[in-house]
């Protein structure tokens, strides 16, 4: 914030010559004021359903709404997979991310200590009942611990569609993109082998069509936490984005058009005097919404991350026209963002990445991965590479998704935070 | 473990004769102008880069040699002071660190920077990252291969096309790129009917451990079985000839009744046959072979010595069927697996091989063989009714070879069964 | 009388156990593990066969016809004046290493040091008094919990450098603990002891007389436990833990199927059948988070006792969550939620849960709760472990019956001697054993 | 105001001690230290410790407790409830270890559980920093357990270290199985130098992949307890010169006390920036 916001927070007189730190204090009561006023109104109270549904780890909504259609219910690990597909024919896509802070009692028995952390939560909620209501699971192309988890869902779950995704790493429509079209097809028989609606070109359109709309919402949300993160803090957008994971596609984008008017109308959404960050790097592993909030309290104010990923893998609309699997394949093959899981002919992420800083006018980059995730760490140095060429200052830390303890992360944070607050400021 | 035998096999020197050529061929690259390739183990091209005169290098072999010298440490330590993660695949870090420390191989020599950087992507998604990283450091050309995983078990006539078709349009243009030379079928197809001997001999070798005693460790001593095979050497007359001395070698201990060798000669009295999972640890490699050779255990099986390829199954290289039978060979790597199909085969293994029980030897770096190995555990163990054991090390971070905590856990595995055996009391 | 010992080498505690013909425990002794493994397992067995001659002489006193009730009351307030000699003894070996010491040659060291010793030796009789709390049983545990409480004193009331004192009793009682009793106390002491009594019984004099005359032959021993290699054992004289624990515990409740041993650095699930003979096993990997040394560090950093720990966090009404159980930092957790305002009894109760969950990922590793569950090891002494134990196998594994046996700490060295036993049986006597494994031979 | 000399009190509450510092500002520059204490808890209540230190070092300034215009606390001293503002540990300890070392540009905080090196610029602002994990291995706790078994003091770790001529190295990762390493060390006659100098070394190793990691160059200060160990500081200095590495290690006398000085440097600056804008102070908190 190079002078600009003055709102009399917590941080103090909201000049840049605030001292340092000094958002922190106060950590003991940490219902904090900031949030009271977030918890209150409209917006609270959309924000309130979505954490209900995060945090029903039975997925209660999922039940329900299986009761009311009498469709189809498939889960599947949320980096990406074409949920269009699965809503053409009727079945409802429910994202799958980890348990968050769930005790674990048989998940462990399954892991090694040195593999994250969402596989062992996954596995605990299948072995504890939660996903019952689920028909299958699909395992895209993540990472090894991923793919390995589809193995041993067959094992663990023999009566279940389980189906390894192998998204293509050739981006040549006449490679890749025939290979892609062929795992979608025969997606669509395994679905309709298991009663669901056999994929219908129009019905796809249809799907197509919704999720666009869902897409445009969100990149809309995008851009207004860009422009006014106070008015759209990211410890809301992330539930409201994981509400997406379970919710049918209609009924999240109707959720987020009334958060969004919600946020607007908040009267109390002023700017204080924080640092622009963007966070990267837990794209699979979720972070848990405590150390979002603490991030946010330690003087950040995230303008843009990858938190929810499934939602932003591609970056436009699919065409909503002519052949709508091919339309899928190449909105995939041509439209992904530079993803770690996916091979990358150049160094496009750290190129991307310096991009959004640049787009979402931050003032530094928080690498925040899960503990053990291959693919985000091994990522890092080339993105640290980039990010340092283009002089922007960044730091580091991992988590897993039931990481109870902050006090690191916010001693880190808050120095970041401070070390930009300080002297940005100063030196404007 | 060559110094400590009292005789070196005479397939031993040929191997180490082979190397040591290879090695100085690459050192000598800048001056020869021949073109070098680096790739994978798994599902590694080799038959292809020979015919187009192409000099493989095999980045992990190149890591496991370094941890086996002593030296990955201070790679690993070199790549983490660099901004690489505790956290991932230490070959990646070791390898990192070996090129910022001056890229000198495990002879000594100076490697030469790689022509091309061929990413045959078969069962671990690290080499991707690992490639991304080298052509960082390299700026060089590289070809990606996406070879697709056995999800459900079974190559299907897409994953083979997908496979072909990026060979023929991709792989194939990018060699002829890099080394100026045409692509030659019949020159692929000469190198794939030798590879297809040296294959049958290799799992004769194999499978010899099917005897009891086992003239072979599967193992500690199948690790330097499959050296040729698995890294630069298929398709050429040297792995010919180095399959069959060794063929004759092992005949030989079978007619004499021996077992196998050991770090300290040949083994005494066999005690526990054993298969194991997993990858070995490369920096206390001795150490970790003593353990078991002290108790008079013996590998029977292992499937580390099928991550380049699952000759026992049955797959051979076809010349007639050259790119197709390459796709095939990529696909049916061991790690390409699915966990289903991996047990099967750790269970089938315990059974022909007349095991005691099965060890898995889980290493942090490698999720890929490691991540679901509790499991296969477990349905081993409940399939073949036989113990099985569980340790944890590293492939050549020695931070993670913790030697009290493996013997311990050895130790106790051996005296269970051993104790089941005898129905209880004392031995 | 032919006696066979077990020895479990611990990382936090060592223990004996000695067995008669019949099988039978007739004596244990325990003490702390420390830097010297030959001292802490001479001292675990001084302390077993002080305690066999304690058995002895109450087999003694009911040969002489005294009944039980007298019996056992005269045997607990001599073993309370047994052990008063005891740590006299170790106090006087304290004393003299300390203010040998180099830092303690100042006067202002020398005056408060020999002060805090003065009022330890005062105190001993009442803190060997009937019903008197004790921190542990252990040297190093009661004297340096009334060492530093003095110190304090000295440094709050006389203006002496607390962390300077506080030193020279790290430094003393390394060397203190490793000039150790021997098994020769129970004749030195026992007598002494028996004239510490209000009034001492006649009966008694004469039955320790004849206690101390019995010849104790140790006909075969074997050795266990996380250092076990390290014991002056013959390798075919040392066994697994795992073995041990499960043939221990087999050999408490025959009717086990599935054991949980939680010691200091180790946590093991172990899977037996009906034999004893383990079929499966599972234990931590290199880090030691969850336990029991977790256990230690929060004690002290309570300035607790290990056994006060249990029954604090019973008393829990609203248990934290907590997921971190790294040793090391649990002292830094309790610190800040302490600061957060949480209650020290719910933070207590979460971290107990946190190392019975760690525990319970581990028992499923290694194929679930069986019926029955045997819990061994020294955390099964702890109260709220075993109660967050219970309840999470019920919720998990449905009705179980689980067994813990108080003398659980000694399952591994019972174990042990039972393998001494029937090593014996088979026809191993010790001397056999010793020339078989010098011949370099194989079994 | 800002030219007027100005008294500020820095706490540094740490996991396993309790630093305390007293300051002089004329806000030109000119700082000195009145006085600095550091007291360890040894299982006390952390917050009783920090208010005993405070006095004890306010009476070694001469100022009274009416003159102090800031009582700035630092790492876990949020608690104290006598502060006016706090300070995040990394910017505390950038400031006071400039002031120790004015040429330092990078600094190495070794504390009782973490360890954290930081990259700063002339005016102690922090650029860039590294921090250990969640796992205390190779942390002063672990090297304060070890000093238990082996029955030296900390004051003495450094220079027995000093005296070693085979190092043994310590394998374990792990802090709680480290010990026992080190206690089968023991046993196996290896020399208590030998020990501690093989564990310096392997904590060298950590540290400096951190300071390396944190891209510094030039003078690098340790501060925190440990820097009073020049056994710990040579490892250092000699892990450093094995990797040619542009970095020269310091250590200071008064390392220990460098986040405490450098909370209440930081107070004096916030203190006078409030004055400027016409704002008195509140209690606590500071906001
Ligand atoms: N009286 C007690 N009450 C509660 N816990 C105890 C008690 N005694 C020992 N413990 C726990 O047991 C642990 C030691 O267990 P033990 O089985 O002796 O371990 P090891 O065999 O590794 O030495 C201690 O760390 C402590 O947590
Ligand atoms: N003279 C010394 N030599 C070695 N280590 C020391 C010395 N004095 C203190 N320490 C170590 O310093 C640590 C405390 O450092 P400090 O910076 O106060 O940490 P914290 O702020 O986390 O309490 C203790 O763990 C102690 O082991
Ligand atoms: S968090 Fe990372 S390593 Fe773990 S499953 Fe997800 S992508 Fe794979
Ligand atoms: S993760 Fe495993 S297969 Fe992949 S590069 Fe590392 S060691 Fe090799
Ligand atoms: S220090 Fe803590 S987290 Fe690290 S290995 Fe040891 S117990 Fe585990």
């Amino acid at each position: 914030m190079t002078g600009g916001g003055r709102g009399h927070g917590r941080g103090g007189d909201g000049s840049c010559g605030c001292g340092p730190g000094e958002g922190g204090c106060g950590s003991a009561a940490p219902a904090a004021a900031g949030e009271a006023a977030a918890g209150a109104g409209a917006a609270g109270a959309v924000v309130a359903r979505c954490t209900a549904l995060m945090q029903d780890l039975r997925l209660g909504s999922v039940r329900a709404w299986k009761e009311r259609t009498g469709g189809l219910a498939v889960g599947y690990m949320p980096v990406y997979v074409p949920r269009e597909v699965l809503h053409a024919q009727g079945v409802l896509p429910v994202g799958i991310a980890g348990g968050g802070e769930m005790e674990i009692i048989r998940g462990d028995a399954y892991y090694q200590s040195y593999i994250c952390h969402i596989p062992r939560s996954t596995v605990e909620l299948g072995l504890d009942g939660s996903l019952d209501c689920l028909d299958g699971m699909l395992f895209p192309a993540i990472c090894d611990v991923i793919r390995n988890l589809s193995g041993m869902w067959k094992m663990l779950f023999p009566g279940k569609l389980v189906r390894y995704m192998d998204v293509p790493q050739d981006f040549d429509p006449s490679m890749g993109g025939v290979f892609w079209r062929h795992e979608i097809r025969s997606l669509a028989e395994d679905l309709a082998a298991r009663g669901a609606r056999p994929l219908e070109d129009g019905a796809l359109r249809d799907s197509i069509r919704a999720y666009n709309a869902n897409r445009r919402r969100i990149r809309d949300l995008m851009e207004l936490r860009r422009r006014e993160p106070w008015k759209v803090p990211t410890h809301e957008l992330y539930v409201v984005l994981r509400a997406g994971l379970v919710l049918p596609v209609e009924e999240h984008t109707a959720l987020l058009d009334e958060y969004r008017e919600a946020a607007l109308a908040d009267p109390d959404r002023r700017p204080l005097d924080q640092a622009r960050v963007v966070v990267t790097g837990s794209f699979c592993e979720q972070p848990p919404l405590g150390l979002i909030k603490t991030l946010e309290r330690a003087g950040c104010y995230i303008v843009d991350d990858d938190f929810v990923q499934v939602h932003r893998w591609l970056k436009g609309d699919v065409r909503e026209d002519g052949d709508p699997v091919e339309n899928l394949v190449r909105a995939f093959l041509e439209d992904s963002i530079a993803h770690p899981t996916r091979w990358i002919d150049r160094d496009r992420k750290g190129e991307e990445l310096v991009a959004r800083v640049r787009e979402s006018r931050a003032e530094g980059v928080l690498f925040c991965a899960a503990s053990f995730c291959d693919p985000a760490l091994l990522d890092q140095p080339m993105i640290v590479a980039a990010v340092e060429r283009a002089g922007i200052p960044w730091t580091g830390f991992k988590f897993s998704e039931n990481t109870g303890q902050f006090q690191v992360i916010r001693e880190q944070a808050g120095t970041f935070a401070d070390s930009i607050k300080l002297w940005t400021g100063a030196q404007a | 473990m060559s110094e400590a035998q009292v005789r070196k096999d005479r397939s031993q020197e040929r191997q180490k004769q082979m190397i040591a050529e290879h090695y100085r061929r690459l050192a000598r690259c800048g001056e020869t102008g021949e073109k070098n390739v680096y790739t994978y183990v798994p599902g590694n091209l080799t038959e292809l880069m020979r015919s187009f005169h192409a000099l493989p290098v095999l980045p992990e072999i190149n890591a496991l040699q370094s941890g086996m010298r002593g030296k990955s440490r201070d790679y690993i330590a070199a790549a983490e002071r660099d901004g690489h993660s505790e956290d991932v695949c230490t070959y990646v870090k070791c390898d990192i660190g070996m090129k910022r420390s001056g890229n000198v191989g495990p002879t000594g020599e100076r490697l030469p920077d790689p022509d091309l950087l061929l990413l045959s992507y078969t069962g671990c998604f690290t080499f991707l990252k690992w490639f991304e990283l080298l052509r960082e450091e390299y700026d060089c050309p590289v070809v990606m291969l996406h070879v697709p995983y056995q999800g459900d078990g079974v190559i299907t006539d897409a994953m083979r096309k997908y496979v072909v078709d990026q060979l023929r349009e991709k792989v194939i243009p990018a060699l002829e790129k890099a080394t100026g030379r045409a692509y030659d079928e019949d020159l692929l197809r000469e190198n794939l009917a030798r590879s297809a001997k040296a294959e049958d001999d290799l799992v004769w070798v194999l499978q010899s451990a099917r005897n009891r005693p086992s003239p072979i460790d599967a193992y500690f001593g199948g690790v330097y079985y499959i050296g040729p095979i698995f890294s630069a050497f298929r398709g050429t007359e040297d792995a010919v000839l180095y399959y069959r001395e060794l063929r004759e070698e092992i005949e030989e201990r079978l007619r004499l009744g021996k077992g196998p060798v050991t770090p300290d000669g040949d083994m005494g009295e066999e005690r526990f046959r054993v298969v194991v999972e997993g990858p070995p640890n490369w920096t206390s490699f001795r150490e970790f072979w003593k353990m078991f050779s002290d108790e008079g255990a013996v590998v029977v099986a292992s499937t580390y010595t099928k991550v380049g390829g699952t000759y026992d199954l049955g797959f051979r290289h076809d010349p007639s069927r050259p790119l197709e039978t390459l796709a095939e060979y990529c696909m049916g790597c061991y790690t390409n697996l699915n966990l289903p199909s991996r047990v099967d085969l750790l269970a089938r293994y315990v059974e022909e091989y007349a095991a005691d029980g099965l060890l898995v030897n889980s290493v942090k770096s490698c999720n890929s063989f490691s991540a679901g190995q509790l499991l296969m555990l477990r349905e081993v163990e409940k399939r073949t009714g036989k113990p099985a054991g569980f340790i944890e090390s590293d492939l050549v971070d020695p931070r993670y070879f913790s030697a009290a905590n493996i013997k311990n856990r050895l130790e106790s595995w051996f005296q269970m069964i051993e104790q089941k055996r005898s129905g209880g009391g004392g031995r | 009388m032919r006696t066979w010992t077990g020895i479990d080498l611990g990382s936090t505690t060592t223990k004996a156990v000695v067995l008669d013909e019949g099988a039978r425990i007739i004596g244990r002794g325990i003490t702390n593990s420390r830097s010297n493994y030959d001292v802490a397992c001479r001292v675990a067995l001084a302390e077993a066969v002080i305690n066999t001659r304690f058995f002895l002489l109450s087999a003694e006193l009911d040969r002489a016809g005294v009944p039980p009730a007298r019996r056992d009351s005269w045997l607990e307030e001599m073993g309370r004046r047994f052990r008063e000699q005891q740590y006299l003894g170790q106090l006087a070996v304290l004393r003299e290493i300390l203010l040998r010491l180099p830092g303690a040659s100042a006067p202002e060291e020398r005056h408060p040091l020999a002060r805090i010793l003065d009022r330890m030796r005062e105190e001993t009789d009442a803190l060997f008094a009937a019903g008197a709390e004790r921190k542990s049983d252990f040297f190093r545990d009661i004297a340096g919990s009334r060492y530093l409480r003095l110190a304090e004193e000295e440094a709050r009331e006389k203006g002496a450098r607390f962390d300077a004192l506080a030193g020279l009793f790290d430094k003393a009682i390394l060397d203190a603990e490793n000039t150790p009793t021997g098994e020769g106390d129970f004749e030195r002491y026992g007598m002494a002891a028996v004239g510490r009594m209000r009034t001492a019984p006649p009966e008694l004099r004469g039955a320790v007389e004849r206690a101390v005359r019995v010849d104790l032959e140790r006909a075969g021993s074997v050795g266990t436990g996380y250092g076990r290699a390290r014991l002056p054992f013959p390798r075919r004289q040392i066994r697994s833990e795992i073995l041990c624990h499960g043939l221990g515990a087999h050999a408490m409740f025959p009717g086990t199927r599935t054991v949980l041993d939680i010691g200091g650095q180790d946590t093991k699930a172990i899977q037996v059948d009906e034999a004893g003979i383990v079929t499966s096993f599972q234990m931590n990997d290199r880090c030691a988070a969850g336990c029991g040394r977790y256990l230690g560090y929060i004690a002290d950093e309570m300035n607790l006792g290990l056994h006060e720990l249990g029954p604090l966090a019973g008393q829990a009404t609203r248990p934290v969550r907590i997921n971190s159980t790294c040793t090391v930092f649990a002292g830094a957790e309790l610190r800040e939620r302490l600061s957060l305002g949480e209650q020290r009894e719910d933070i207590l109760a979460g971290l107990h849960r946190a190392i019975i969950l760690r525990a319970m990922s581990l028992l499923a590793r290694s194929g679930g709760v069986a019926d029955e569950f045997t819990f061994t090891g020294g955390v099964a002494r702890n109260s709220t472990a075993v109660s967050v134990l219970r309840s999470l196998v019920r919720d998990n594994y449905g009705e179980r019956r689980i067994n813990i046996s108080p003398d659980s700490i000694y399952t591994g060295a019972l174990g042990a001697a039972l393998f001494a036993l029937r090593g014996s049986a088979a026809g191993h006597g010790a001397e056999e054993e010793a020339a078989a494994s010098a011949a370099g031979g194989h079994p | 105001m800002s030219g007027a000399d100005m008294i500020t009190a820095g706490i540094d509450v740490g996991s396993s001690a309790v630093k305390v510092a007293v300051m002089r500002t004329d806000g030109r520059g000119g700082e000195e230290m009145l006085s600095g204490r550091c007291e360890r808890m040894r299982r006390r209540d952390a917050l009783e410790v920090a208010r005993a230190v405070f006095e004890e070092a306010l009476a070694e300034s001469g100022a009274g407790r009416g003159e102090i215009g800031y009582v700035a606390t630092t790492g876990e001293g949020e608690g104290v409830d006598f502060r006016t503002g706090h300070f995040y540990g990394m910017t505390t300890h950038a400031r006071g270890g400039l002031f120790l070392e004015p040429e330092a540009r990078a600094v190495i905080d070794i504390g009782a559980l973490h360890t954290r090196a930081l990259l700063m610029d002339g005016r102690a602002k922090v650029l860039g920093y590294r921090m250990t994990s969640q796992c205390a291995s190779g942390s002063g706790q672990f090297l304060e357990n070890i000093t238990r078994y082996l029955g030296v003091t900390l004051e003495e770790i450094g220079p027995l270290s000093l005296a070693a001529d085979d190092p043994e190295k310590c394998s374990s990762i792990c802090a709680v199985l480290a010990e026992t390493d080190v206690i089968n060390m023991v046993s196996r006659g290896i020399p208590v130098p030998n020990i501690l100098k093989g564990i310096h070394q392997s904590m060298a190793g950590r540290y400096y992949r951190l300071i390396a990691g944190a891209g510094a160059r030039g003078v690098v200060l340790v501060t925190g307890g440990p820097a009073a160990d020049v056994g710990l500081v040579r490892a250092l200095q000699e892990e450093a010169a094995a990797n040619r590495s542009p970095v020269e290690i310091r250590s200071h006398p008064r390392s220990v006390l460098a986040g405490a000085i450098g909370a209440a440097l930081w107070g004096a600056f916030r203190a006078r920036r409030l004055a400027e804008k016409g704002l008195a102070l509140s209690g606590a908190g500071g906001a």
